[in-house]
This record gives structure tokens, sequence and C-alpha cells, in this order.
């Protein structure tokens, strides 16, 4: 293990319950700077739980996270993301009653190093269909459009830390291929990222290093290469 | 007719045919001409770049939103000013591509909703629902099919959303259609329910007309019989999987490597 | 059947069998007041199924309830005790009637528009009794002679009257309960939820939200031609936005989505109203009865999530343990 | 023994607009029964309330608290004519004894009139009408009315029509307002545009200060005469400003009568609530006078309704108003004053109309 | 006048008419210029609600109540503060607003803030709470009288208008607050990033979170402009419209009117609405009185009959 320093996200023995069901069972994770990490498992085992635990947005839970070396365990949503964290959560979350523009700079801001790279301009040239549906409201764009909407506002706000819950669900191929050369280009900027996809395999490629859930708990995890290689992985993934 | 007999019928019974349809949103033109033909036992995919139209032909085929022209005929009969509702008593199906359950209802109870649907009877008033025995069944079914069994009593809407996408499609099979649209029906779930999935609609492909909008390509050329592919609202090919496959346009507009 | 549905089921037997024991220990007032809670009752029972039931929050329920009222002093002819055999009916179509219209009109709408729509129609009909000299105008009318059934059944008699509106009382919260459970029932709990999905599965919604529209409109009317047999007096009052926020204020207090919501809903308002009211408790400063209303309104707000019928679920999630709120508010079915 | 106490019911305003009025209303009435020692008919009185909200809907079930609940002897309310109306009505089933004290409802002493129905304060006829011989006698000829549109606006109109179509007068546009809006530049507007000779208005409260105000603030207080029912220059002179300056209305009460009677009223009330009277206050001290005049006629037996009746039909009540009668529909025969807006009082002007008893159409006594 | 009207060319064809049709025509405008002036005070009015219930999606039944605080400001504090600050108009004004909005801090995080994950109906049941409580605290710390505000001296004056009447120039003053507060909502809800988080808040609070925005914090601030506003509101229409207990009650509905005729959400659409209600309501009583009452509610069904959405889909 690398030094404690170099993580940009310590999480370690994570609980989480919605009511009264136990979702997350003390679940260890860190993410290194720059570092890609895919986060894997069947429907419904906490992926997205375990994200939105660590953003803050689950009240009921339990452990400790260490984000750019402030505990923000207990930390309300906004204070997480305003310390650098970017979310495209599974749903797209688009506000259906704000134009694609506003949706794109109402939140916009510099990185914490003053970074600027993702403009307004860069994000419609990634994505030239939001360009033709500038003044259209969220609401009335299609599945796929939203979620290059989502994935824009994101890196609109310059994150240290991207995380990206199914940030491919609906796209083209084409766009999903778009979209990973975005998260190589990301990585290579020094940007972290924690992304779920159902493509395990694409995530597999992409990533330094995976974990595999089951029933909210961690059951595989190690370099990329090593879980893809892993005979268990099959078993857990259902495939 | 054994069923064998209707998959190699050189001219397959069409279930539902949509004519030249055409749908403007102010000056968007989402639709322009579009114009297919699903046939029982066939599972017919429609592809294309986001925001090409797909979902606003499935809203068009089902009734969701009128067509600015065009026609659609369902069952052989001319259905284009039905509403939604009374296509779907007639033997069509949809998903949706956001999901669209009863957040607040059971998983059965979101099924067997469904399944009611069939057998409406809202004069019977002192009967109590729960002893139709044809929706109840109907809704198991459903469920079984999508991989629900072991959260049948969990509210709807505390389900992940892969079990929520899940859910949908069991909504779907419940009304028991024989025309079934499918938007992105795999679209948010994992591995196993995807094979699960096509495992089902291979299944379902005798006695269905299925058409399947999808940008897993894997799945739509394991599965399909025919491909539309669609660009801004237009058609730019409409073949075989292997056609499409080797079809350089398509390749260029959507595909890419694959 | 689980026990939690074995608890619901007794309370509403202990309730009724309560109400039907209470003229043996009550004096003359005791049982007006009930009366008139009852009616209330049948009234927020009229406006569940629009709002718990079936998701459509209608803010002109007065207007039913009113015509039901007037139609109880307009139609007898002022010489005979009317029959309570057609007069009722007759005042209960009336406002069925009115539902049907304004239904048919208001249901192209949604959300809070449709909140407004309602409004609209209700001020309507509000305008006609106060403004032209159908009604009697702004003074509003009498009901000289109240209606009969054969020589037994006087409505004139305040005992009769009650055990009367307790017969109502049971019979719409019977029928209601019936409907809640059939496919009709389950069908407008599902255009609650999501009407969207409804359609997609072949339910034509607007003629599932007009009937409970023109149902809930004659139960309204029936607590209206009930209301103003008791009183012998309508005003154009009756069909104010007041009375319609009111009942709005009692199905939420009492808890959305159940029928019981409704009658605790009915009774704890006009109990509280009279608590507060009440000199023998708050001497002089009893004027100021709105404050001590105003206060435990907003209390309820705050402590019961879910209004009154959620009270037992919470304090056995506080005994159990950690609270299940987040799940609670789900009906599992 | 001493007899029990008499219980009297005051069914009046507590809350909403009318909260005010209910207040004076049971001051006037207090003051009077403190002045008789706490007993009126030779028994003591006990007071229970209830806020009537002037919701008639509520009206009937607020009466029926006082009479079945608190088995009151007396009832004593409203303010609001629909309350009144409802309150009537049970009065008339049970053969309860009734005062109103200040809803002026036709209707009350008219249609709904009975032996054990009372009323210390007008009816809406009376002002309207005394006003229509003011208007007629000064020559005026041509007249547009405006008020609200709801039973007491109309019948005061409607009195006033009476008189002043009587003096050769004519009512050229009878305008109204919907109730309770209080917008009415549109109709001052057309009141310019029909340039009457004079306006006749009812108003009350909020409406009556708003429309004091508009009608000045349009110019045409400079240029067309206002003339109004009492009630718009009552309990809003401090509200109306200067606005009201000059203005002249009739009502059974005025602010300095200058009366021995009404200057000790004047001074006890002051003292006691440490307010100055109003109308409201003398009409509450009126029903108690009336109520102590018929219980001491039958000796404070309530249920004697005829007598009580007879005895107040020959009596002859000293108010602070000054003396008036009681008609036979049991409506105050009494003097109508014309009063004038100075220096935010209602000064008496003279009287518009002496004795003046309502006719009492519709009541069969 | 009615007749002229409907057939405005009948007039030119007879010369003998022209100085009754001049009459008529400027009676007519005048009745528009009250229409006009109309519509902004209900503008104005509903002002508050635009912002609470239209944009931020809270039920808010106590807007009466907050409006009616702002008239009992105007009428209690001008005294207060003419001992304090040496008085002033504006200076009356600028501190009610300051209460309000503090009022309307504590408000927000005391009885709304948790509201906002339940049940919609749930606002409609606490603001009910609201409307009595400060209905009857107003009655205990102010009295049930009805009370005059005075108009400022130097607003004081009227202009003619026509040969008989004036016109207060207060009103126009009234208007001219309208206009601003109209164009000062319109450009920060559609043109500023604050206006863009505020609506974006109405449909996803959680993802509006995770975009680093403290929407807690946020929507107290906004709560407590609305409620300002309100207030503000308020202190400017009470002398004209006086003040007297159960304002609030008489306004409210009217207001919510108001928002939802114009489409929820829409300030431009508000502004419309309040307009085409000040026309109707003018015109109505002049030529249709029989109905005047009820006309506010037959246009408001014709429109959303017309357009569910309203007027101006919000946007
Ligand atoms: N709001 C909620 N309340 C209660 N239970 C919930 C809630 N949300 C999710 N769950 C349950 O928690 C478990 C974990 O859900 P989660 O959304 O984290 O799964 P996931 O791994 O992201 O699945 P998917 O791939 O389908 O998105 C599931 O069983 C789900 O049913
Ligand atoms: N209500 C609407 N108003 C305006 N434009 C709309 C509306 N609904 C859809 N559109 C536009 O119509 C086009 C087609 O949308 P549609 O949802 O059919 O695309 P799609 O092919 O399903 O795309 P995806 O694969 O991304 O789901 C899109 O560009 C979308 O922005
Ligand atoms: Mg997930
Ligand atoms: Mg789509």
């Amino acid at each position: 293990m690398k030094p404690s320093s170099e993580f940009i996200l310590e999480a370690s023995c994570i609980h989480a319950w919605y009511g009264s069901s136990h979702v997350l069972h003390g679940i260890d994770l860190a993410i290194g700077r720059g570092e890609t990490i895919g986060l894997l498992g069947r429907n419904g085992m906490g992926k997205s739980t375990l994200i939105r635990t660590l953003l803050g947005h689950v009240t009921q839970r339990d452990g400790r996270i260490i984000l750019f070396g402030q505990d923000t365990s207990r930390a309300r949503p906004h204070e997480v993301a305003r310390l650098g964290v970017a979310y495209v959560p599974e749903g797209r979350g688009v506000f259906p009653n704000l134009s694609v523009r506003e949706n794109l700079i109402m939140a916009a801001r510099r990185g914490r190093d003053g970074r600027n790279d993702w403009s307004y301009e860069r994000v419609l040239e990634t994505f030239p269909r939001l360009k033709e549906r500038l003044s259209n409201l969220g609401a009335q764009l299609s599945g796929g459009e939203q979620q290059m909407l989502s994935i824009g506002r994101a890196l609109m706000t310059h994150p240290d830390l991207i995380i990206l819950d199914e940030a491919t669900e609906g796209l083209a191929p084409l766009i999903v291929l778009d979209i990973w050369n975005v998260i190589s280009a990301i990585r290579a900027s020094g940007i972290a990222t924690l992304i779920v996809d159902r493509d395990y395999r694409k995530v597999l490629a992409q990533a330094d290093r995976a974990l595999v859930l089951q029933k909210g708990q961690v059951v595989l995890q190690g370099n990329a290469d090593a879980v893809a290689a892993s005979p268990a992985l099959a078993d857990y993934l259902g495939v | 007719m054994k069923p064998s007999e209707i998959s190699s019928d050189v001219s397959p019974e069409v279930l539902l045919r949509g004519r030249e349809i055409t749908r403007r949103w102010g000056g968007l033109l989402a639709l322009s001409g579009v114009s297919l033909d699903l046939a029982r036992g066939s599972v017919h995919a429609v592809i294309g770049t986001n925001g090409a139209g797909k979902s606003t032909l499935i809203n068009i085929l089902s009734g969701e939103i009128p067509p600015s022209s065009g026609s659609v005929e369902l069952l052989g009969q001319e259905v284009t000013g039905w509403t939604q509702p009374r296509r779907a008593r007639l033997g069509l199906g949809r998903s949706y591509q956001r999901n669209t359950i009863y957040p607040s209802f059971s998983v059965f109870e979101n099924c067997r909703l469904a399944a009611q649907a069939a057998t409406q009877r809202p004069w019977q008033w002192w009967r109590s629902a729960q002893h139709c025995d044809a929706s109840l069944s109907a809704a198991h079914d459903a469920a079984s099919r999508a991989g629900l069994n072991d959260l049948l009593d969990r509210p709807a809407g505390l389900l992940s959303h892969g079990q929520k996408r899940q859910l949908e499609i069991a909504m779907c099979l419940a009304t028991a259609p024989q025309v079934l649209l499918l938007d992105e029906p795999l679209a948010g779930m994992g591995a196993e329910e995807t094979e699960r999935m096509l495992a089902l609609l291979a299944e379902l492909k005798p006695g269905h007309a299925i058409l399947l909008v999808e940008h897993d390509m894997d799945a739509v050329f394991r599965i399909a019989e025919r491909i539309t592919v669609m660009v801004n609202g237009a058609v730019i090919a409409s073949d075989t999987p292997a056609g499409i496959r080797s079809n350089p346009q398509v390749q260029a507009a959507y595909l890419g490597d694959h | 059947m689980n026990p939690m549905n074995h608890s619901k089921t007794l309370f509403v037997l202990l309730a009724f069998a309560g109400l039907a024991l209470y003229p043996l220990m009550a004096g003359n007032y005791g049982i007006d007041l009930v009366t008139k809670m009852m009616v209330y009752a049948i009234f927020a029972l009229s406006l569940e199924l629009l709002v718990g039931t079936t998701g459509l929050i209608c803010f002109g329920q007065a207007a039913f309830f009113g015509i039901g009222a007037y139609a109880a002093v307009l139609l007898p002819a002022q010489t005979d005790a009317p029959s309570l055999l057609w007069l009722l009916p007759a005042c209960v179509l009336a406002a069925a009637v009115y539902a049907l219209a304004v239904g048919a009109l208001s249901l192209r709408t949604k959300g809070a528009y449709f909140i407004m729509v309602t409004l609209a129609f209700a001020q309507m009909a509000y305008y006609v009794v106060h403004d032209t000299p159908l009604g009697g105008g702004t003074d509003g009318i009498y009901l000289t002679l109240k209606p009969v059934l054969g020589t037994l059944i006087d409505l004139d008699k305040p005992l009769v009257l009650y055990g009367f509106t307790l017969l109502m009382l049971a019979g719409v919260f019977g029928f209601l309960a019936l409907l809640a459970r059939s496919r009709f029932g389950r069908a407008l709990a599902g255009i609650r939820v999501n009407e969207q999905r409804m359609r997609a599965t072949g339910f034509s919604t607007y003629p599932y939200k007009l009937a409970a529209f023109v149902i809930s409109g004659g139960i309204a009317g029936l607590a209206g031609f009930l209301f103003a047999v008791k009183d012998g007096f309508v005003n154009p009052e009756m069909m104010s936005w007041h009375l319609s926020g009111a009942v709005l204020i009692m199905i939420i207090l009492g808890g959305l989505g159940h029928l019981r919501g409704a009658l605790i809903g009915a009774f704890a308002f006009a109990l509280l109203q009279e608590f507060f009211k009440s000199e023998a408790v708050f001497g002089d400063f009893a004027r100021h009865w709105h404050l001590g209303l105003g206060l435990s309104i907003i209390a309820s707000v705050v402590l019961l999530p879910r209004g009154l019928v959620g009270l037992p679920g919470q304090l056995r999630a506080r005994l159990v343990g950690r609270s299940n709120l987040q799940g609670a508010r789900h009906e599992a079915v | 023994q001493a007899p029990a106490k008499l219980k009297v019911g005051l069914m009046l305003p507590y809350t909403g607009t009318y909260a005010s009025l209910g207040t004076a209303i049971e001051n006037g009435f207090k003051q009077y029964v403190a002045e008789q020692g706490g007993k009126l008919g030779g028994r003591e009185i006990e007071f229970v309330k209830v806020d009537d909200e002037s919701d008639p809907s509520k009206a009937t079930d607020n009466v029926n608290k006082l009479i079945k609940r608190d088995n009151v002897d007396v009832l004593i309310g409203s303010v609001h004519s629909g309350v009144a109306m409802a309150m009537a009505k049970v009065a008339k089933d049970t053969g309860t004894l009734l005062i109103v004290p200040n809803a002026g409802a036709d209707a009350v002493t008219g249609a709904m009139c009975a032996q054990n129905i009372f009323r210390s304060s007008f009816s809406n006829w009376q002002p309207g009408y005394a006003m229509g011989e003011v208007v007629a006698k000064k020559g005026h000829k041509k007249v547009v009315t405006i008020t609200w549109k709801y039973a007491a606006g109309d019948e005061s109109v409607r009195g006033f029509k009476e008189a002043f179509e009587k003096g050769g007068g004519k009512v050229v546009k009878e305008l109204s307002v919907p109730f309770p809006n209080v917008e009415f530049q549109a109709l001052l507007t057309e009141i310019a545009a029909t340039r009457p000779d004079a306006v006749y208005t009812f108003f009350a409260g909020g409406g009556a200060v708003k429309f004091v105000k508009d009608y000045a603030g349009a110019g045409l207080k400079k240029s067309i005469p206002l003339y109004g029912a009492g009630f718009l220059t009552d309990g809003t002179l401090e509200a109306q400003g200067l606005d009201a300056d000059g203005l002249l209305t009739t009502l059974h009460y005025a602010d300095a009568l200058g009366t021995p009677r009404d200057t000790s009223f004047r001074l006890a009330y002051a003292k006691a609530y440490k307010q100055q009277p109003d109308v409201y206050a003398v009409q509450g001290y009126d029903a108690a006078q009336m109520l102590g005049v018929g219980l001491a006629a039958v000796k404070g037996d309530t249920s004697k309704k005829a007598e009580f009746a007879d005895a107040l039909h020959k009596a002859k009540i000293d108010s602070p108003r000054g003396p008036f009668t009681i008609s036979r529909f049991n409506n105050p025969v009494q003097d109508i004053y014309l009063r004038q807006v100075t220096g935010k009082e209602n000064k008496l002007v003279g009287v518009a109309s002496k004795a003046l008893a309502d006719p009492g159409r519709g009541c069969r006594l | 006048m009615r007749s002229c009207l409907l057939t405005l060319p009948c007039a030119f064809s007879h010369s003998r008419k022209d100085e009754a049709f001049f009459m008529d025509l400027s009676i007519f405008l005048i009745q528009c210029l009250n229409a006009l002036q109309y519509g902004l005070l209900l503008f104005l009015v509903a002002s508050g609600l635009t912002l609470i219930f239209g944009i931020m999606g809270v039920i808010n039944l106590a807007h009466g109540s907050f409006y009616m605080i702002g008239a009992y400001m105007a009428y209690a504090l001008a005294p207060v503060v003419a001992s304090t600050f040496g008085g002033g108009f504006f200076a009356t004004l600028a501190v009610g607003v300051v209460l309000a909005v503090l009022l309307g801090y504590v408000l927000e995080w005391a009885f709304f803030s948790f509201l906002y994950e339940r049940e919609h109906l749930q606002q409609v049941l606490m603001t009910y709470g609201l409307i009595l409580v400060f209905e009857e605290l107003r009655s205990l710390l102010v009295g049930d009288e009805v009370h005059g505000v005075e108009v400022p001296a130097f607003l004081a004056g009227t202009l003619p208008l026509g040969e008989l009447m004036t016109y207060p120039v207060y009103r126009l003053f009234v208007s001219g607050v309208c206009l601003v507060l109209a164009l000062g909502m319109y450009l920060v809800f559609t043109r500023t990033r604050l206006g863009m988080m505020i609506r974006a808040g109405s449909t996803n609070r959680e993802m509006v979170q995770s975009l680093g925005i403290d929407i807690k914090f946020l929507y107290r601030v906004v709560f407590a402009a609305g409620l300002g506003v309100a207030v503000l509101a308020g202190m400017v229409a009470a002398p004209v419209s006086s003040v007297y207990p159960g304002m609030g009650d008489s306004v409210l509905i009217i207001c919510f009117v108001i928002v939802v005729i114009g489409g929820i959400g829409s300030i431009r659409g508000a502004l419309l609405a309040a307009l085409l209600i000040g026309f109707v309501d003018t015109f109505g009583k002049v030529f249709l009185p029989q109905a005047a009452g009820v006309l506010v509610y037959v246009l408001m069904a014709l429109i959303l009959l017309w357009k569910p959405d309203g007027l101006f889909k919000a946007g």
C-alpha cells in the first residue's frame, strides 16, 4: 500500500442503512491521486449506495471518510462536492426545468488549483449534440443527450475526483467511445475517477484498480488486471 | 400452425406497421418519414445516434404522443387516432427508457396493477382486486420472468437502479402484449441480468413482435433479425445484422469500430 | 392478514361502536356536536377519495357540499315535509351532476392547475348563490320542513338525525373501504402514483378520474344535505373556499391515503376547535383560540409526518428503536 | 333564596374582520349590567361567550352550543347579517329570547320576525331611508349609488332609493362591487363619467376606509358630494384621516350628542374600557337595557314571552342615542341623525328623520 | 359609452357626436389606466408568492399573512422609525424589509427546512397553522381596529385627469415600484446563476447539493427574500389599501390565481396574468356588474382549459 498521504480519498469501515435495512457492511476504499478505480457488482449490491455514502447523501451511515486530508465522515453533500468531487449519478440528474445552457453553467467553477480547462466551449465540442439543443429544457432531451449533459456539467466543475455511476448508460457506441477517451484524458491530467459501468471488461481495461461488491461487502479487489484474471469474477458478476 | 412454421413463413404476419411517421418539436425534425413493419416472431432492432428519434418513434407507435404526420396500424387496424390505453388494450406493450414505475407500491403490486389492465371491471367495486386470479398469476409470471422473485414485497421505489429496470420490463410483460416496444431494456442492467433478458427475449420471440431500441450492440447483433439505423430522425439503413455490420455509413455514423 | 391490518379493522369497529353508544351518555348538545362532526367526516371522506386515493387535489369540494345543501332547501315544496326517499337521492344527484361537469372540464389540467380550476368552478357556484336571489343571497335561506321517511324516521328529531347520520357515515366508509380494495380503487391509486404508466398499460385514466370525481361530489352532496337538514339553514359561505380549505386541512391532519385519516382528521379538527374555544379551560383567552389551534397544527406537522394515523406506527418505531420512517412512508401493498 | 342566575349567551365575532365590533358590543352590554349592580330583572347575570367568526355556515352550531350546551336564557348577537339570520332561525324554533345588537338585515324584524326576536340597533333600511329624505331635500336630482353586492348594501340602497325618489329625485345608476373586493377605481371613473349631483354609498370597515380615501384621491370629493349610511365613518375615522372631513352620514347615533344621558354613558365607558365608545357599544348597552326592561316586567321569568314583548312595546328605552321605542315588529323606532365628520368625529348636524320606524315588510305578527 | 365602444366607427360618421365620443374616449383611456395600475398593484401583492410558491415550489398559504404583516409594519413601524432614525418613508421601508428577511430566515429554519422531503400537502397544513398564529398575534399585538397609513408627503400630490378626476401620485409610485420589482426578479431568476440554482433546487435537491451548492442555506435565503418582497408589497400598498384585520385572507386567493394563470414559476407570466386580471376586473365592474365577482374565476378557468400549463410555461 502507498502511504496514506497519496490518497485523495480514504474510506474505512463504511456502513450504510436505508431505514432499517443494512445495505453496506464495512467497506474499505482508497483512491490515489489520478487513479482510476472500477467498482463492479451485480444489480442491487450496493455500488450506488457506496457512492452516495461517500458523497454524504446517505444520512444513516457509519465509518470514516477522509477526503483530501479532511474528515468528511459527517460532512454534508455540498461540502464534499466543494472539496473537488463531481458526481454523475445514475439516472442522470439533469434539471428538467433548466435549459441545456443553464444546466451547464449553473454550477460551473474553477478547480481548486485554478484549473479552467473544461470550458463551456470545450464541453460543447466534446458533445456536439448538445450544441444544437442549447435552449431546450432538460426534460426535452433524449436519454443520451441528458447523459452527455450530466457528464459535461460534472466536468465544468473542474473536480479532482469524478464519480461516474453508469455514465455510459443509453449512449450510442461512438459516444461511449468518446466518453472512455475523455476518461483517459482526465486520468492523464491527474484527475481521479471512480467508475461504475455495466461493461465490466471496459472498466477493467481502463481502471488501475477494481473492487467487486457483493451484498454490501467487498469480495474481490486489487489491480485491474488481477481482478480481470480472477476466476471468481465471473461468479460475482453472474456471467 | 405450429410456432416453427410461423418463423419460417416467407411473408410473416405484420402486427405493427408505421408509415411515413414524421414528428416535429418546434423547429427540430425529430422524425422524418420513418416507416417500419414489425412481424410476429421477430425482433426488430432500432439503433441510432443519441437524439435520433428512437424514443420518439416508440412514443408515437404506442400513442403517447401524436405524430405530426404518418399513420400507425396495429394488428391490422388503423390506430393512428387511438389513445394510448386503447392501443395497449389491443395488445401493445411498451417499456420506458426512464423508469416509469409505481414507487410507493410493492414490486408485486406494480406487476399486478399492470396485469389488471386486461381485466379492469371497474364497476365491480365490491370485489377485492386480490380476488382476481387472472391478474395475480399474470403478475407472478411476469415478475419471475424478469428475475424479481426475491423482491416481490419490496416497495419499488427502494429498488436499485438495475432492479427498477427489471421491473420496468416485468410490468410490460404483465399486460401480456402481442407487440412489445422496448426502449433500452438492457440499460442499467448488469451482465447477469443482461443475459437473462436476452434469454427472455428469445423465449418471447415466437408469437410476439418485438421492437428493440438498444445501444448494446453485442446484444442487438445477437438477437435481432432485422436492424434499422436512424440518424437525426431519418432511417439511413434497414437490413439484416450482417448487412448493417458491414455498412460503412452506419459504421461512420454510429457503430465506430464495433 | 397481518396483525397491522387487524388492529386497523379493530380501530374502525371500535370507533363506530363508540359512536353508536355515544347518545346513551350524551346530552342534547353532545349529540348535536357529534352529528356535526360526523357530517364533516362524511365530507372529509369524499375528499379523501380524491386527494388521498386518486391524487387529485380538489380545492372546490365545498361547492358540491353546498349544492347538496341548497338542493335540500330549494327542491322540496314548502308546504309538506318532503320524503327522504326522493330528496336525499336528488341532492346527491344534484351535487354529482355538477361534479360531472366540473370534473369533465377540470380533469384536463394537472397538479396546481387542477387545484385552481376546481377552485374556479367552486367560486362560480358560490357567486351564483351569493349574488343572485336564487338562494336568498348573502343572508341565506331556511329549510322549514325537515325530510321524513314514513312516520318512523323524522330527521327533525336530533336523535333520529344522529342515527341516520351515523348510518350514512358507516355506509360511506364501508363503500369507500370496499372501493379502495377493488380493482377500481387500485386503479385510482395507480393513477395517483403514476398516471403515465397507467395509460401505457391500458387504463383509460380520464373516465376513472371522472368517475372518482363524480362519486366524491355525490358524497360531498350527501354531507351537504345532512348539514342543511341538521342546521335548517343554508348560506353561501357553505360554498366558500374557506370550507374547501378546511376540509383539506382535516384530511391532511388525519393522514392522507387512509380512510381512517379522514375520519380522525375531521373529529380531531373539530375537537381541537372546541377545546381551544372553551372558556372553561382558557377563560378570557379563549377568544384567541386561533392561536392554540394554529400552534397545535404546526406541532402536528413537525411531530407527525404522516398525520394522526401515523402516530401508532411512530410510537411503535420509537419502541423498536431505529426509526423506520423512510420505509414506512411507502405503502407496501 | 335568590333566584338562579340568568345566563346570557353572547354570540359575537371575536376574531376576524369584525372582532373590534364584537368587543365593543360586549363592553357596552356589560357596562349596563354593571350599572345595574350585576342584576337585571332581579336576576344575577352570568355570561357565556362564543366566537361566531362572522361565519354563517358555523352559526347554527354556535347558537346550539349556547342553547343546548350552556342552556342560556337569552341570546345576544350578532354583527354579521348572515349569522344573525341563522340565530333568528334557531331562536324562532326554540323560542329562546334573542336580541340582535347590530346586524341590520331587514328580514330579522321583517319576514323572520317573531315574538322573541328583538333588535337594539337598526334595520339596514332605516339609515338609508333617512338619507334619502335628506338628499332629496338638499335638492339633488340625479344620484348614483354604490355599495358592496350583498344583502346589507342592497337593503340600504333600497331604503335610500325609496325615500329619495319619493322626494322627487332619481337614482340614475346603481353601482356595486363584489364583496369583499375593495378596488373602486373603475367605478369612481364611472361616477365621474355619469356626473351625478351626489353619490350615496354603503360600506363598512376596511372597505369604508378605502372607499372614502379613494373617493377623495380621485378628486371627486370636491365636485360631487358623498353621502352614506353611518357605518361609512364609524370606527374608521382615525384610518380615513382628512379624507373623511365634511362627509355627511345618517345613523341612529353621533359622537357628541351632548345630552346628559350620552355624556354620562361616554364617561363611564371611557373609564371602564380605556377607549371611546362607538355606536356598537351603544347598541350593546341598549340590548342590555331592553333585556332589563323586559325582565323587570316578567320578574325574571324569560318563559313569559308575550308579557316580555308587551313590556318592550310599551317601554321607552332611555338610550345614550336618545330615547326610542320598540315597534310591533321589535325593531327600534328611533331618530336617525344627520352627522358630519369634523376633526375625526361624527358631529351631530340635526335629525334626519324623526322617530323613523322600519316598515317591517313581510312580518306577520 | 358602451354602445359607442362597441361600434367605434359610428362616432366618426356622425360629427355632432364627436364631443361625446372624445369624452367617452377619455373615460375609456382612464379606465385603461385604472386597469393597468390595478394589475401592477396585483402583481406587487403576488410577487412574494411568485418566489416562494412559483419558484421554490412551497405551497404557501401564509402569503396573505406575510402581506398583512407588511401592511401592519407600515402602520406600526413608522412612528418607531421616526423616533429612532429620524423617520422617512424609505427608512421605514428599509427597516421593515430587513426585519422581514430576518423573520423569513428564522421561519424557514424552524418550520420549513424539513418539509421539502415530505409530502407537499404538509406545507399546506403548516402554512395554514401559520395563518392562524399570525392573525392572532396581530390581534394581540396591534388590536382589531382599522387603520390608515399616511402617504409620504413628497408623494402626496395628485395629477389632474380628465375634467373631474385627479390621480394620486402615490398610485403611480406603486406602479413604479412594481415594475422595478418585476424587472429585478425577472433578471435575477432568468439571467443569473443564482436564479438557475434556485430553480434547479425545486426539482432535484440532491443533485444541486452534489454540485457543491448548499441548498438548505440557499432556500433559506430565497424564502427570506420571498417574505421580504411580500412585506415590501404590504408596506408599499398600505397607504392605498389601508390596514385591517383579515386583509391577508382577502388577497391570498387572487395571488394564487395570478401565479397559476401566469404559469407556475414564470415571472413574465405572473406579470401578464396580473395585468389581465386588472383589465378584466376593471372593465367587468363597468360592463358586467352582475357578474363582476365571478369574472376572475371564469377567466382563470378559461385560460387553464385553453392552456393547461398557464400562459407561460416555466423556463
Ligand atoms: N432509498 C432506498 N431505500 C431502501 N433501500 C434501498 C434504497 N435504495 C436502494 N436500496 C436497496 O439497497 C440495495 C443497494 O442498492 P444500490 O442502489 O446501491 O445498488 P447498485 O449496486 O447500485 O445496483 P444497480 O447496479 O442496480 O444500480 C438494493 O438492494 C436496493 O434495493
Ligand atoms: N418535448 C420535447 N420538446 C422538444 N424536443 C424534444 C422533446 N422530446 C424530445 N425532443 C428532441 O427530439 C429528439 C429525439 O429524441 P428521442 O428521445 O426520440 O431520441 P432517442 O433516439 O431516443 O435518443 P437516445 O438514444 O439518446 O435516447 C432529441 O433531439 C430531443 O432533444
Ligand atoms: Mg446503482
Ligand atoms: Mg431514447
